[in-house]
Order: structure tokens, then C-alpha cells, then sequence
């Protein structure tokens, strides 16, 4: 067991701080919060970076990089705050389609997403359904020449408002809610009515409704549909969890400047023993965090009900730790920490928003007791 | 010890509770319980309203044009506004300018400001905050300059909730520089529509603009418009915010978040793993506990010789927190759907906001929890709360 | 409403206060920790004082004082952590009787409380039934001539090793668990096995084994023997909160005093800021104990259902506050909190086992979600 | 990055599972799952157990009689004696003497002192704290003279664990009184049998007796039982305490723990009202997932370059407070049968102390909560730790 960072590793999170901070100031993502959308000069600068095709295989232009290399990458992209869907588009949508058998359309979607050529979403919340991807908002039917069309409604689709494909979970042809197939839809302008929207944090979001929508089953390698989903989801989990501990990191370098260069009462901040110890359990709390990010990365190496139980023990963790170095972030800036002049409270509402992504805390920690059942305890 | 309502006290709030009935505008209810800041045209309107009945200030003394209302009456007319979501009174004027006038100002100045606050035509900001002092108030740069018959003030506050609504400011200045700290302050009421001064709007994280900051300019006002006495004002300042002690709790706040959370989750129940119901219920019962003894805290204080409670901090400490419990638990009861950036302009009127997806208590909710961050750090912050506790109560 | 304490409560409270100061220092509580037991000197000058019959009418004794006075005394006798059972045994058993309709017996009984003649236990707690006092752990018989006898186990009956009547909750004939009746048992020689050991805060309890004892039934009135049992648990629970704000109270005097003396690196400890700030929660978390106590004699006035919610809510804050405020105790005293010769520790073992009595954090929290059940929130 | 387990670890892993299985007595192993403290003559028993086979410190060097593990076999090693509920050797020889003196020690010291540590003939204790000093060691006042080829020693310790069975003590004394604080201080090795020792018993709010308070009048103490240069103590300390750092998190004690809450929840939960056994079950969850992040934090430290983490400090600061939260769950879980003063020496041998009612689980829970709360206190309190991250991290 070896926990560094080889040289490679350490090079592409040095590279990726470099050129975010340069690239990608609180002032700059200011400006994005304006025109909204991602389709703009940095998401090819991403592409030319080879952030989006990394995790790919060779002959698909990619380097084949590994979880490790995306959360230090997702890392980067919490520190600053980055506003394009990485985690959605690249690692929840990549994955899916590497987990599929390997088609011209799969090749060809990954080589596109990775060149950042097109730009694919998924749908997966319904209306009321909360972390349910399949609860009966959307179905899948056969047309009478045997084609597939979807009808029904998803929500908070991150990215959806301008991706030229969406990958869509519903419930099959003939099937219950809660079956689960995965469905491509080539979103163009009868596809779908969309309306877009931010949600907190500023990132934009859509509501994509299908009425009688062609659509592509993507089913058909050895995993099912649903096994491929949870899979994804839990890459794309300990990806978020990655881009949570960065959020937390610039909360702690914010809040610590912040301590030492106020003065209050005639003395700095930083000065006062209540600060200093709020200060301290901000980045116990953040060391924890990371530490869970490992546990993260090895649970994606293990079979699937060790691999759940460990994603959601993370991402429990991480996020608890997030929401307090948030609050506390703001609580210790005092009045400048609310204002949204200011960085922290943007840090604060990401965070809110992670927590709430791929399944909230009640939902993970449900998943996790699920897989850690009540009998007698044996020894492991 | 007696634990009843008197028959008046009974009848009062039975009055009370029928004009909010009868009065109350049903969309200015509904935004109030969504959670939104009431708007400016809509706390006018309401003022107004209750102008009309002399509610507007109703424990204000008789002679000052309010009801005289006993400490335990004035709970349960607020305890009402809470129960019906009606909006509450903005306080600068009700809490502390009128008090702060009545109890220190002259006669004059009675008879100018008093009538317009009871009426609703006239709204005050507080100006205590300023750009270098946060919640040490002692440390105020702020200077009012004697010049002739008239002071001139140059500075400018931070934090001013409402000034660009407000008619006037109540604002702490240096009229006095040999004097360090908190000697050599004064209150002056300020026009808002005064030469020289400028309101610029501070966003704050919710997305809304409650917050600014305000700019005094070689601002003139004339030396009757000073209360009290010169470089007297944090002695006045002290006893204004000591008479507001216990609607720091903000207990109705808490009791109306309750209602809407136990709304939430009876309606929620249903779809939701039956482990997460029951935990979400004892989130709801832990607060629901929590707020009795917040409840039972301010009626001691109303009510009984409470001589040895650090008053106002312990109230504010346990209010504040609460409220945030409390807003936190509704956002995680809403789960993915509390997310969306709900426009309070936009929300429910114009339609092209009204997200068709989202649950009915969704719009607000987030907002909420977002703008009750400031709780722990506005009116001093929870850090110098408990420093006030542990030298009031331990000389530490 | 007014929650002001009348002159003559003023002077029940500073005349019990003084007295206990006086006669039951931290070292003669300390001996009495040795010679266990509370039929000695002190119990009798609790009688002398007009302690144990003053809930009693006049005509048996009493002076007619209501669940306020009692909060007070126990108020004091928490902050000296006096060992005998007051609560148990005049306010749990004296409220029981009380409850009941007037005989010559129960008449005798009160009189004889009250006076400090005879010392009654009451017996609740069952092996492995946590709080139910009927699970079916003792029953109930009738012999041939129809005299009833009790069979079976309790346990942990405060004040059980030397009372001579005990007050036994079991399950009558021919009912079912959780069938409730009240049956008094005179204590002699071979009426039941008796064992008595101590609890960890010092308080002297037994285990009662019953085999066919003679026994005289209680029940008898308007109300069942299981809504009498309830609202006396209730009127003893709220005395009991009552008895931990008073440790409560001792636990943040000794603290205060520990840091106003106590130096460390060259200050005194009261001088740094984090325990500044504890020592402010510890206040404030009692105070808000303080306000549960008004909270619980007010639901004594009200209808059972209100009245078991009220107090479940006052029982949850207080212990809540209790154990908080012992534990910060000792952690702000340091070592020397940890040791048996110094009080605070003594103090938190008191808070422990007083949140474990009549029903721990968990039961009440069930009573109070029971009595409170999630339908759609009317206005009250 | 690689999150498997070479195979050479996993062999070394099975080897101790096996010896623990076969070799640890079953009453030893009884005692300890319920968390009553190890007694004197079973660890002396327990500790020669594992000398025999080379185990007592197998972390150590070889040239010093060690096995020289690598620091995962060593997270195994302790591991392994956690599951298998074995007690671990106490940390006074193995981590801290022994360390203290291969590292600065002369050759003879290590030929006398370590091999007696390693075959469980000698055991140790540490004298640091004093009665004035707390979790300041700086303000250390225990004075050693020098007098001839001996220092002569006086002062006290207090809080010294197991001083009552220990053979020799390692002892942070003054030796000169004009450096101030820090400065000044060497190690001693102190035959605890000197004449003028003294050593009082602490009895503990668990009702035990594991603490002591160690007076020192004239005790003469050979010059050449000084550990390295005179003066320089304190940052041989420091580097002794270091390198025990991942055993501040405490990860076995916690992983045992949640064991039984588990083992108890499973059997008590068919008696439980289903919303309570959902709440227990919770918390044990929760602190499930704290200790996987415990865990984590702990490998981290051991096999990366962690450099930006406040070691020991953030280990022990969650490691205590998580200890503490797992007994008292336990204890919740037993309910009021946790309440009985189980007496130590009393359980299971002594007929007339075993409760028949009691649950199986019940004896030494409510022990451990209390002793436990010492665990935030003693090795730098909660407070101190946090003072160190601040300081380490932010230079606040």
C-alpha cells in the first residue's frame, strides 16, 4: 500500500493549479456567471489541456488515466470554482459510455466528448423523486416500426442546456418503475423542450421534456443498465468529493488571510483563541475530507457492494466536512462573508450543492447502512 | 407562579389573531411563509395597514401613541404575526429609533419622528456598522464636525439593512476626537435624502439586495436633530438594544419554520425510505424541543426575576443557531429540489420563473438558509455573545 | 403568566440551600458513600425540615405544596448530590398513593412517608425491558383463597435495600405484557431475595426477586393503575430535572472557580478565550435546562397527552444539557476532574445515571414524536 | 498510488491472526472486550507471551531486537491484536522508553534497559506531568542536583499512569535552574525502587485505580542513567512523541468499540422501539464512516508524503473525541442496565458481584465512557491540540 503522488500525478495537479489560477479568477468566473454556458474558449482550452479525453484509452486519444488522475484534476476545478460540468459531462457521461461495449457510435461519442467537440449530459432526477433515476418520469415505448421514443420529464440536468446529446435513464419499454434503461437522445430543436436555469451555485442547469422523443437504447454488454448507472454515478461521486475538498481548501487559504490581516478589538483576528481554534478544526475537518477521498479512490477498485458502501461512506464525509468549513468560512469573515462581491459565500453555495448532487446525505447514508446490514459482526 | 393566560391577555390575543385573519393580504402571507424578504411597496402597504388599527408599535407608552402592551401581551401579538405569517414589522423604527426618540429625545423631536413611524409613513436604517469595526462598534470612524448650528458628517456605514428604502438613519458619530472608544459618540437622526449621501447595494449570498453601504459626503444635519446629549450615545445605544432582548430569540421565526418543515415532511413522508423519514423526524423533534426551551427562556425573562440570565446573549446565542437548524432542516427536506437560484422577483408572478417541477415550499427555502448565515455574525457576532456571557456571568 | 417565585418559595429554596450547605459537605457525602444506606440522622432532619411530607394534604401531615416546591428542593438537593431517594421515594411513591382513592391504608402509608416512619421503593424496571414497567417480568397470581402474590424480577429499585414496603408494578392475573397493576409488598424476611449494589454515581439500588409474595393490589380508582403509574413518573421526572440543573449549577460554580484560579502557561485559565467561551455555553446551556423545568410544572397542569409531551421535552433538553455541561465540567477541571477525590466528576456521574432514569434520551424522544405525530401542522 | 496489500504484508498479517488465535488466553481476551483495564499480572503474563515469539515491540530496528516492520505491517501488526481483541502492550516501554533510548542512549544504557522491554521482564512509566503544570510541560519544576557522579532528585509527577507496577520510570527533570521553561530539562531513568519515592494511588471517576501521584525526596539517580546531553530533554521528547503519532488516533480501540455497539445493537434491537433501533443504528453508522476517515487520515499519514497534515495533533484531536462518542453509544445501547458500578476486580470471577441481570455486554461500559473522558485531557488537552494545528497551519 503507497499513498503518494507519483511524479506524473504531482506534475498534472501543479499544471492544472498553474493554469487555473491564471485562467480562471474569481473576476473571470464573475464574468461567466454572466453569459452562461460552456461551450466557450475554455472548454476547448480544457480539450487542449487533454483534461477531457484523459481517462480515455489510447486508440480513443486519451492518455488512460485513472480515478486518482481525474480527483486530482476535479481538485483543481473546486479550488477555483470552475462553472463548465466536468464531473457530469466527462467522468459521469465517459464513464457510462466506456462501461458500454464498444460500438462505432460509443467510439464515436468518446472521441467527441474528449476533443471536446460535442457535449453530452445526463438525466437521471425526476420531479418528485428525489435520487430516483427510473421512478416512472420518464418511459421508454416502441414505436410500431420498433423505434425508441421517451415521454416524460427530468430535472437539474447539469449541462443540459446546450448539449448536443443527453443521456437519459428511464424506464424500458414494458417495464415497472424502477427498471432502468439508458437511453441517448440527439438533442436538436423538436427533441425536447428545455428551459434552463442556475441553481445556487451558479452552474446552469435544465429541464429537459420528452414527448414521444426518438431516442437510441444504449443497453447491451454484460452489465446492466442499472449496474452501469451505479457504477458511473459512483465515479462521478468521488470525483464531486475531489472538487468539494478543493472548494475547502481555498475556503481555509481565504479565511486564514482573512485571520491574520483584520483587525478587530486592536488586535488582528488571528489573535483571538476562539478564532484560532475555529480555524484549527476547519482544517482537521478538510485533512478528513482528503483522507476520504482515498478511501474513495480504493473503493472504486473493489466489487460493487464494498464499492457503494465506501463511495457513500465518502462522500458522507466529505460532504458534512464541507458544509462546516463553508459555514465556517463565512461565520469567521463575518459580514464580507456574506456578500457575494466576496468569494467565500460562492464557496459556501457550492458546497451546499455538492452535498445535494448524486444523492444528499440521507440518501447516502441509507445506501451505506443498506450494505452494512444488521448481524452479528464477524470478524473481516 | 401561575402558568395561565389572564382573561385580557386571552381576549387580546383573540383579537389579534382575528384581524390578521380579516387584514392580512393573502399574496403578502404567501411570500412571507415562502421565506422571501418582505418588498419595500409591501411593508408600506402592511405598515400602513396596521397603522390604521395602532398596531404598528403597540407596546410603545400610551403617551408616545402606542398601547402600553405588557411584556407578556407583546409576546402574544407576535407570537400571532408568527402563527398567521404575517410579516413583521421592520424593527429600526418600531425597536429602536422610536424608543431610542421617545426615551432620549426632546419634545421636539417626539412630535416630528414618533407620529410618521406609527403611521407607517416613515421607515429608518440603523447606522451602527462601519467598513473597520464589525462587531466592535467601539471603534466607529465615522465624524460629525460642529459647524455652526449644524453638524457635518463625513464617513460612511456598512451593513445597512433597507437604506435604500429608508426615510432616515439613527447614526452613531464621532463628535468628538480626543476622546477614544466608545466615549465621544453621538446620535444623530439622519435624512436619507440628505446632499452627500450615497447608498451603493450590497448583494449578499441569498441573490438578493437587503444590505448597503452608505457614504456621507460633508452630509449636514442640523444640531437638533442630535439625541441626547453629546458624546452620550453608547450609553443610549446600550439600553435601546437591551430593551429589544428577547425578540433576539426570534421565536416566531422559528416556530413558522417548524410549521412549514412538519408541512414538508407529513407531505413528503410517502416518498421518502422510511429510515430517512424517521430520522428527518427526530431532526424535526430535536428543534421542536429546542424551541420549547427557547420559548420558556424568554417567557422567565419576560416574566420572572431572571436577574441571573445573561439576558440578550444567551437568548441570541440559541435563537441564531436555531434558526439556522431550522432552515437547514427544510432545505434537506426538500433534498435536489431546494437547489434552483428561485428569483424573489420573479417568484410566484412571473411565470417564466415558476419552475414547473418544484415543490410548492421549494422557492424561498434556500434563500433562507443562505441569508440566516448572517444570524451568528450580524448585532454581534456569536464569538463576542459568548464573550458577553462568560464576563457577565464569571468575570472572565 | 407569571413565573416569578412567591416570597415564601424564595424562602423554602434559601433556607434548604442553607441547610444543605451546612450539613452535607462534599466530605460527608463522601462517608456516606461508606456506610450506605438512608435510614440514618440525615433522612430524619429531612423529615424535621417538613421535606418529605410537604406535598401531603394538612390533614395528613402536609403543607400542601405543589410540584414547585418540590423542583426547588431538588433543585438544592442536586447541588450537594445528596444520596438519598428523595425522588423516588416521596415524590415517585407519595404521588402514587396520592393518586389513589383515600383508604385507611393508604392514609397510614402517606402519614407514616411523610413523618419519615416507613420508607417505600417503588419498583419498576424489568431484565432486558429497558423502561416498560409491565413487560411481563413480574406477574401477578391469585392463591386459591384468592389473596393475590407477586413472581418474578426487578431491578434496579432505588432505595430497595432498606424500604419497608415496596410499591411493585406487574402484570395483574390473567393479563397480558404490558397489562399494568400496582401491588404493595411489605418487606420482611422471606418476602422477596433482595441485592443490593450501587450505581456509578454512588446511589444505593437493589434487585428484588419475588416467588409467590404476598401482595395487596392498589388499583382500585377512577383512573388505571398504568395512567396513575404515568402522571407520578411524570411528577418525578420533572423533580428529577429539577435535581440535575442543581448539579448543573455546582458543576459551573466549581469550573468557574478552577479558572479564575488555576494558572498554565504563565495565565490564569480563565484568561483564554476558548474557555471563556466554553464556560459561556455551559451557562447558557443551563439556563435553557433552568427554562425545561418551567416548561415541565406547566405540563403537570395540562392533559396527559400534552402533559407526556412536555415533560418527554423537558427530560430530552435537560439531560441533554446535563450531560453536556458534566462532561465540559471535567474537561475544562483537566486532570484532576478525573479523579474521585474531586466533586465535578461526581457531578457527571449523577448527570449519567439521572439521564437513565424514568426513561433515557431515546425513550423520551420516542414519547415526545409519539405525542406529536406527523400529520398535516394546524394552527394551535 | 496503490491501495492493495503486498503479499509479503499479508502473509506477516495472517502470521499474527494465527498467534493470536492460538496463543491469547480466552479470559485475558474476555476482560478486555469489555473494557476493564489490563491487570498488572496478566500483562506481565500476556507480555512475556508475546516476547517469547519476538513481538513486544516488533516496530523497532533489529540492531535494537526488534523486527524493523515497515509502518503498514505495524498498522497491521496492532490491527490484528484489535480484532482479535488481544490488549496491546502498554506504550511506555515499547513506544516511548525503548525509542527514547536506542535513539539517544549510550551503548550500555540499550544493552540494560531494552531487553528487559522486549521479553516483558521490566516495565515502565513516564514522568511528565506535574501538579502545577497540566498539559504545560514547559513549567516542568521536578529539580535533579548534580552531586557528585549522581543527580539527586526532587519534586513530584502526577497522573502517572501505572506508576504503582512500573520498574523504572523515564523522568522529564531540571537539571539547571537558570535556563527557564523549556530549556534545562533531561531525561532520567528512575529505578522506581530508589529510596524516597513515593507513590500515592489516583483513584479514578471509573472507580479504578490506574493513575498515581509520585513524590521524590532525595531519590539519587546515577548521572549515567541520563539519557543524552543534559538540557536538551525537550526535543528528544518531542521526537519520541512524534514518532508515536498514528497511535494517538487510537483506530483499534475505536474499531473494537463499534464492534460491540454493533454486536449489542443486533441482539437488543428485536426489544427496541423500531425508531430507536433507526437512530442507533445511525449513530453507529456515523461513527462507522468517521472511523473509515480515521482510518484513512492514519495510512495517509503512514504511506504518503503528508506533509501539509498537522500529524499527531489532527489524529488525536478526532481520535479522543471518537473514542469517547463510541462508548457512549454503548452505554446508550445498554440503557439503564449500564448503570451498576461494576466493580473491576469483581467481574466475571467473583460470583457475588455478578449481576444476574445484567447484559452480557453491560460490565466495563459504562468504565470506559468514563475513563475515556480522561482522553481529551491527558497528552495535551483538546484545547493544547488545537492551539498546535493553528499554530503548525495558519503560524496563528
Amino acid at each position: 500500500m503507497n499513498l503518494s503522488l507519483t511524479e506524473e500525478q504531482l506534475l498534472l495537479r501543479d499544471s492544472a493549479r498553474r493554469f487555473l489560477r491564471e485562467q480562471y479568477s474569481f473576476d473571470v468566473r464573475r464574468q461567466r456567471l454572466g453569459d452562461r454556458g460552456m461551450g466557450g474558449e475554455l472548454w476547448t482550452q480544457f480539450a487542449n489541456m487533454g483534461w477531457l479525453a484523459m481517462s480515455l484509452d489510447e486508440e480513443l486519444g486519451g492518455s488512460g488515466a485513472g480515478p486518482v488522475e481525474i480527483a486530482l484534476l476535479c481538485e483543481e476545478l473546486g479550488r477555483v470554482l470552475a462553472l463548465e460540468p466536468f464531473v457530469d459531462s466527462i467522468v459521469l457521461a465517459g464513464s457510462l459510455l466506456q462501461a458500454m461495449p464498444s460500438t462505432q457510435l460509443r467510439d464515436d461519442l468518446l472521441r467527441g466528448l474528449g476533443a471536446g467537440e460535442i457535449v453530452i449530459a445526463v438525466a437521471v432526477l425526476e420531479p418528485g423523486a428525489r435520487y430516483a433515476g427510473a421512478a416512472g418520469g420518464v418511459v421508454a415505448g416502441l414505436t410500431s416500426e420498433g423505434c425508441t421514443e421517451l415521454t416524460g420529464r427530468k430535472i437539474l440536468v447539469r449541462g443540459g442546456g446546450e448539449a448536443d446529446m443527453v443521456i437519459v435513464a428511464a424506464v424500458p419499454p414494458e417495464g415497472n418503475p424502477g427498471d432502468l434503461g439508458l437511453y441517448l437522445v440527439t438533442m436538436h430543436g423538436d427533441s425536447c423542450a428545455r428551459r434552463t436555469y442556475s441553481t445556487v451555485d451558479g452552474c446552469e442547469v435544465a429541464d429537459l421534456s420528452f414527448d414521444r422523443t426518438a431516442a437510441v437504447d444504449l443497453a447491451g454488454g454484460p452489465m446492466s443498465a442499472a449496474a452501469i448507472l451505479d457504477e458511473a454515478l459512483d465515479r462521478a461521486t468521488v470525483a464531486l468529493c475531489a472538487e468539494a475538498v478543493g472548494c475547502m481548501e481555498a475556503v481555509i487559504e481565504l479565511t486564514a488571510v482573512h485571520l491574520r490581516t483584520r483587525k478587530q478589538f486592536g488586535k488582528t483576528l488571528g489573535s483571538f483563541q476562539a478564532l484560532q481554534h475555529r480555524m484549527a478544526e476547519m482544517h482537521v475537518e478538510c485533512e478528513y475530507a482528503r483522507a476520504m477521498i482515498y478511501k474513495g479512490l480504493q473503493s472504486l477498485t473493489l466489487p460493487a457492494d464494498e464499492r457503494q458502501k465506501g463511495v457513500s461512506a465518502a462522500k458522507i464525509r466529505v460532504c458534512q466536512a464541507g458544509l462546516e468549513v463553508g459555514a465556517q468560512g463565512i461565520q469567521l469573515h463575518g459580514g464580507i462573508g456574506m456578500t457575494e462581491e466576496y468569494p467565500v459565500g460562492h464557496y459556501y453555495r457550492r458546497l451546499l450543492v455538492i452535498e445535494k448532487t448524486y444523492g444528499d446525505l440521507a440518501h447516502h447514508f441509507g445506501r451505506f447502512e443498506a450494505r452494512s446490514p444488521l448481524i452479528e459482526a464477524q470478524r473481516q | 407562579m401561575d402558568f395561565s393566560l389572564s382573561q385580557d391577555d386571552c381576549r387580546f390575543r383573540d383579537e389579534v389573531r382575528e384581524f390578521l385573519r380579516a387584514e392580512l393580504p393573502a399574496e403578502l402571507r404567501e411570500r412571507h411563509r415562502q421565506g422571501f424578504h418582505i418588498r419595500d411597496d409591501d411593508h408600506r402597504r402592511w405598515t400602513q395597514i396596521l397603522g390604521r388599527k395602532g398596531w404598528v408599535a403597540p407596546e410603545w407608552p400610551r403617551e408616545h401613541g402606542g398601547l402600553g402592551l405588557t411584556p407578556i401581551q407583546r409576546y402574544l401579538f407576535d407570537e400571532e404575526f408568527g402563527a398567521a405569517d404575517a410579516p413583521t414589522i421592520l424593527s429600526f423604527g418600531r425597536n429602536l429609533a422610536g424608543p431610542l426618540i421617545y426615551t432620549f429625545g426632546t419634545p421636539e423631536q417626539r412630535a416630528r419622528f414618533l407620529p410618521p413611524i406609527l403611521a407607517g409613513a416613515e421607515f429608518w436604517c440603523q447606522g451602527f456598522s462601519e467598513p473597520n469595526a464589525g462587531s466592535d462598534l467601539a471603534s466607529l470612524q465615522t465624524r460629525a464636525e460642529p459647524h455652526g448650528d449644524a453638524y457635518v458628517l463625513n464617513g460612511g456605514k456598512i451593513w445597512t439593512t433597507e437604506a435604500h428604502h429608508a426615510d432616515f438613519m439613527f447614526c452613531l458619530a464621532r463628535t468628538s476626537a480626543e476622546e477614544k472608544r466608545q466615549n465621544g459618540l453621538s446620535f444623530l437622526l439622519v435624512d436619507m435624502k440628505s446632499p452627500g449621501i450615497t447608498v451603493r447595494p450590497i448583494w449578499s449570498i441569498d441573490g438578493e439586495h437587503h444590505l448597503n453601504e452608505v457614504f456621507f459626503d460633508d452630509v449636514v444635519v442640523p444640531a437638533d436633530r442630535r439625541v441626547g446629549e453629546e458624546g452620550q450615545a453608547w450609553s443610549y445605544a446600550k439600553f435601546v438594544l437591551t430593551n429589544e432582548r428577547t425578540s433576539a430569540a426570534g421565536l416566531d421565526r422559528m416556530k413558522a419554520g417548524l410549521r412549514r418543515a412538519r408541512r414538508l415532511l407529513v407531505r413528503l413522508a410517502p416518498g421518502l425510505d422510511p429510515t430517512a423519514v424517521t430520522q428527518f423526524r427526530r431532526r424535526l423533534a430535536q428543534l421542536e424541543v429546542d424551541t420549547i426551551a427557547l420559548e420558556w427562556a424568554v417567557l422567565r425573562v419576560l416574566t420572572a426575576d431572571a436577574r441571573e440570565m445573561a439576558g440578550a446573549s444567551a437568548l441570541k446565542l440559541r435563537g441564531s443557531a436555531l434558526a439556522q437548524r431550522v432552515a437547514e432542516l427544510v432545505v434537506d427536506l426538500l433534498g435536489p429540489e431546494a437547489l434552483p437560484q428561485f428569483s424573489d422577483e420573479g417568484y410566484p408572478h412571473n411565470a417564466d420563473h415558476n419552475y414547473g417541477f418544484a415543490d410548492p415550499d421549494a422557492p424561498g427555502a434556500m434563500t433562507t438558509h443562505l441569508y440566516r448565515r448572517a444570524l451568528t455574525i450580524a448585532g454581534g457576532a456569536y464569538e463576542v455573545q459568548r464573550g458577553i456571557v462568560a464576563k457577565q456571568m464569571f468575570g472572565l
